[in-house]
């Protein structure tokens, strides 16, 4: 089934440019009624709960190939983070075709109603701030603070007046006013909290992983064909140095990155596997990024060229969900909470 | 250390600190009436022809021409005072860079009388502005590779035809110093046949069209030639010498500030930052990008002196870009390293937006004025390896 | 990604995990009893028989060889968990390090019947140390220009003439498989005529040279061979594919955790000081160097899982060792910029200790079993690229 | 003169193996006889002082021809740092060819006598640790702290029991017990302290540069000689990039540290262009170092080449006299010191 996605995936992007995202264009609306027609925007989701079945893992594909063409559309949100957030709390999960999307960064609050609601009712209070696919998202799971604990809250936040913001790539990362909002909410433990954000780095690190890897495969090619001094640039032992470099970041990732995805997938606690993904994916991005463009030269760096909608994504995924400073310091911290003398059989025990 | 690449000292210069010190105090009136607000990478992006001309008035410009063609026969240290201050407030200077650096040095070495009388006062004057017309959609690297063509006609004028691309702010700009194939390619002479000339930018047959960079901002552009007259006085130089020409012109611009400096704002917005946390990491970090930076402040006037002196220190010059940019980009890892900002031309965090222009910038550091593959080549070749 | 580079996910091995506990109870027992110091770079430098010994009788040697040549018939997974954890505590596994990673798989791979029912049972319990016979004073990372030559005399013997460097503690081991030139160079056919034989270090006319390296450490050799008589029958392999069968032995030996656990004992103690501290700047650094690790162990377990279903993954092997041993000497850097420790042999401070010894053996992880280099030129060839 | 100073130094240096530092033979003190014989150990000190005259600079140059040369002897100490340090504080210097030390780390502790002697003598308690030459000198200079603020003592040291300690390259750094020691000694102030360590560290930036551009050279030469797949090692485009990397570095290096001695001849303040001459020297080593081991190849990694005598001092002296981060430290809070605002400024200032 798995490689049957992927090919109906990259058969809906063939058909698509490279979509420039603009203030007035923030995302490629078509690109994703036709993944929604398929059904792709359901992956991983149980079909009782409308989705269109199918493993973690194959939504990781599907994000993973959509984030390698650089769409422009809030897949990695919804399947890999927002959604199985929204499954494990009891929540009722919103059609697949309407996007879905995040906000863990929790400087909203929830209040519970008084109104006889009960605990499943809550009143959101705050700005969520950097939102992923703000004003594209017409719904948005919301990781609030409560006097009680951690709330994940859904909100129809369709309509609703957003702040103007996007990434380096031009993605969509504005603030919604959530100020007396009314939402359906659950409980969660502060270690479901922690998993949350955990899962939301993960699902940037899956997106870097796929993305670094096409910007080697396109440098490589790139390298091949262009001629410099009589020869094919791939022939320099100097370029050759280099994309070897790119290829053993590019390596790295990909096998830690996918080592995470099948640990959670497995049951793991996610915190510490993604934590490592989501850093070592991060530090890849400067190396990656840098020899991609100094082999591409100055066709590269134009508008027209394809590299940079990949480039531009990677500069920011790698700080969005967490930079690699705050994952790289929840990972030190969680490998030593048994001690030092205890790093080693702490590592083994991440992966 | 090989003689070629030993620099001589230089003794600090009181006629560039008096300067200095007046720059600096024009910058921050015009910071404090909002003229310009600072950015990263201004050199490149900061178009403003009213600001160069204000640099202009206040004889910032031409510095160290005679001044019978509008100069004001300064030192290369003077000049290198004015040009890092401008740098380091991030100022607004696109529109006459290259100009100034570098077109105007090329016409006063090889330009003939009544081309320097007719050019130089403007480009003094800060009205007067010029591009690079070296590169070609292929010729990348491998500059001798260009195919842009010169054909004297009946009249004895140069009718071009070709296109030439990253050539910075040509929409704004007057003048393309141009390398032009004059004769045919020969494989067993690559670097003959080759020749500058000075085409008008208004000319008929020039169409300009933008070539916008990854973040959108349009800065380059590609100029096609379709049949262009240019005058025959209008040559640069030698026919056949150009060559030789572009290589003198490369070594001239390599080795300013403005090779370590693109990306000095976003030290700066990080100097608020540690100044705010007093964080001990934060602070070595500051100290070390400092340090990186003194060396190649020493390094930049050490080459400013040698040029006072009438050197032409092209492989000191390639060493000092290629360390130079790449500690341009370097600066957004250290800083990334040392604080937990998101880069976001949005942000409502400063630090963010500098993190952000830099990024987007920062492919172009280490490919403009030569990749440093090709300076590193540049400089092995002056330790005696090839 | 290129399929030379793809890599398949491996399943968590519960005999792999049920033997890593085993051996961790182990270490902790003999640290407990100070039977070994924890140091850094042991698998080269940490050369201690006795241990050895106690790891052969425990069978955690020669663990994936048939059980008719004493070995354990455990799967590479299993053996990966052992060598880790050994590596990990900086435990001295250099003497038989070469003979059960190396000389082992390749006799089993090309030897006759005879040399393994020899040998491999010696190997696998612990008794029987080998050298890696390739390098030469003037060969350098051109394998193909050995000069050291077999001929055969009267007596179907090998008359062996020539020396061999950088053989790993050649002083206290049993064998050196050794690449030797059985027919005349060929310069159109570089790679042919080398053959591989099993020399047993004891024979007359051989010498054992120490060089000593910079911190004075004695681990590697120079054996020099002076008409050494080598049985016929101790031939390895077929007479001529000498190249073939480096070429492969190379790829067996260069993706084990051993290329980026060098420096482990070096984290181990930074994180000491880390816990101590708490300082957010040094967690970080702590996780930096962890993702890097982890990601590398990912690696390497991948390559042991394809090692497991009979694949020689050459190229992703390749590339281990580099991205491995590049980390190896990060890991100095990362912990000198977070910590203010000298670094010295005689520091007080463990950390300081620490620092000293992965400094001073540092030159060594890029450049044995292949430089960065040539792995790099080999990666580059699994993109497709010459 | 300086030409005829270096000259000299050279001649004498190449009459001498490259000396190899053990327990037993902790110092080259066949080639300290005879550079003191030559007056070179007295260069910079005024002859109405014992010296041999001199400027500063003249010291430097001997001083960087020793480092390049790997000369086992207590100059740089003792010209750069230590003498200075006496002359300025107005203390009898003991003879130049008696090898005079610094201790600046300041676990000493000075009180003034009160046996009349007045505020000259004081009693050194405590113990001075990672001393240079700790058993060689047969004098040392120690910053200690008093009640009344940094006190600047001269022991006699002669024959004064030590414990064993080495640097990387085996140059003594034992520590010295001065348990009630009796001393000349000087008050200094808190800003003559930190020129005092200042010019400390560049002393050991001087000996870093001048040896890190004999390390680039020897790797040049190298690989100008060593053939590799038939042909030299520097025609290969790999490691002419490496090479170049390394004179990028050493260039910098030199510009840098050559600057800050001017600077400080010129009497300016040394401890800001000291310090980014320490971080910055000290930082090239990393990259200098490591490309020289890599271009060498496994020769480069043995005792008998000529590189590890270099590389391993390379590797302490960055760490001497204040490690980099520790001058870092210095340096970008003192670029601060005006404000943030001020920083241009300051920087412009330091050099």
């Amino acid at each position: 089934m798995r490689d049957l996605v992927v090919a109906t995936v990259r058969d809906i992007l063939a058909a698509h440019e490279p979509f420039v995202l603009t203030r007035e264009r923030p995302w490629d609306s078509g690109l994703w009624a036709e993944l929604a027609e398929a059904g792709l925007t359901g992956v991983g989701i149980p079909e009782e709960a409308g989705g269109s079945g199918g493993e973690l893992a194959d939504a990781v594909a599907i994000v993973a190939t959509l984030a390698a063409g650089a769409a422009a559309v809030p897949v990695a949100e919804q399947l890999l983070v927002a959604a199985p957030a929204v499954l494990a709390a009891d929540l009722d999960l919103p059609a697949p075709d309407e996007p879905l999307s995040a906000a863990v960064d929790g400087a909203v609050t929830a209040e519970p109603r008084d109104d006889g609601d009960g605990p499943g009712s809550w009143t959101l209070i705050g700005t969520a701030t950097d939102v992923a696919w703000a004003g594209v998202a017409q719904h948005l799971v919301v990781l609030a603070g409560s006097p009680v604990g951690p709330v994940l809250a859904l909100v129809d936040v369709a309509g609703r007046e957003t702040t103007h913001a996007a990434n380096l790539a031009g993605e969509p990362r504005g603030s919604l006013v959530l100020q007396g909002v009314t939402a359906a909410g659950a409980l969660l433990t502060e270690r479901q909290a922690d998993e949350l954000r955990a899962r939301y780095a993960l699902a940037r690190a899956v997106q870097l992983s796929a993305a670094l890897e096409q910007v080697l495969a396109w440098t490589v090619q790139y390298a091949g064909e262009r001629q410099q001094f009589g020869r094919p640039l791939g022939k320099f032992q100097a370029v050759q140095m280099q994309l070897a470099e790119m290829a053993g970041e590019v390596t790295a990732v990909a096998a830690l990155v996918d080592s995470a995805v099948q640990a959670i997938e497995r049951g793991d606690s996610p915190v510490l596997a993604a934590a490592a993904a989501k850093v070592r994916a991060g530090s890849a991005v400067e190396v990656v990024a840098r020899l991609a463009h100094q082999v591409h030269g100055a066709i590269g760096f134009t508008q027209e060229h394809r590299l940079h909608h990949l480039t531009r994504r990677c500069w920011s995924w790698r700080d969005e969900a967490g930079t690699e400073t705050a994952w790289a310091r929840v990972l030190g911290a969680g490998l030593l909470a048994d001690g030092p003398d205890a790093l080693w059989p702490a590592l083994t025990r991440v992966l | 250390m090989p003689s070629t690449l030993t620099l001589a000292p230089v003794v600090p210069s009181a006629a560039a600190e008096q300067v200095r010190a007046e720059v600096r105090e024009f910058l921050a009136a015009e910071l404090a009436a909002g003229t310009f607000t600072t950015h990263v990478d201004t050199w490149l992006s900061g178009v403003d022809p009213a600001f160069s001309r204000k640099l202009g008035e206040r004889g910032w410009l031409g510095m160290t021409w005679p001044r019978r063609y509008g100069g004001h026969e300064r030192t290369a240290m003077e000049r290198y005072a004015v040009t890092e201050e401008l740098l380091a407030a991030g100022a607004p200077v696109a529109a006459h860079w290259i100009a100034d650096r570098q077109s105007g040095p090329n016409l006063l070495r090889y330009g003939t009388e009544a081309q320097r009388a007719e050019i130089l006062p403007r480009i003094a004057a800060g009205e007067c502005y010029f591009v690079i017309g070296m590169s070609e959609p292929d010729s990348g690297s491998d500059l001798a590779s260009i195919r842009t063509r010169a054909t004297r006609n009946g009249d004895g004028d140069w009718v071009v035809n070709g296109a030439k691309v990253w050539t910075s702010n040509a929409h704004t700009s007057h003048y393309a110093i141009t390398l032009v194939r004059t004769s045919p390619a020969d494989p067993a002479h690559r670097h003959a046949g080759l020749s500058q000339l000075l085409v008008d930018l208004s000319l008929p047959g020039i169409t300009v069209n933008p070539i916008r960079i990854l973040d959108g901002g349009h800065h380059f552009n590609e100029v096609v030639f379709d049949d262009v007259v240019v005058p025959g006085d209008m040559l640069l130089g030698e026919e056949g010498n150009g060559w030789h020409q572009v290589t003198a012109e490369l070594a001239f611009e390599r080795s300013g500030p403005e090779r370590f400096l693109s990306t000095y704002p976003l030290i700066a917005e990080f100097a608020r930052r540690v100044a705010d946390s007093g964080d001990p990491a934060q602070l070595a970090t500051l100290g070390r990008v400092s340090a990186r930076l003194l060396a190649l402040r020493q390094l930049s006037l050490r080459i400013a002196g040698a040029l006072d002196r009438g050197e032409l220190p092209d492989i000191p010059a390639a060493l000092v870009k290629d360390v130079g940019t790449t500690f341009e980009a370097d600066v957004i890892d250290e800083v990334r390293r040392a604080v937990d900002v998101p880069a976001s031309l949005d942000s409502p965090d400063p630090l963010g937006r500098a993190l952000a222009e830099a990024q987007l910038h920062a492919p172009g550091y280490t490919l403009r004025g030569g990749t440093n593959e090709i300076l590193r080549g540049i400089v092995a070749r002056g330790l005696g390896l090839r």
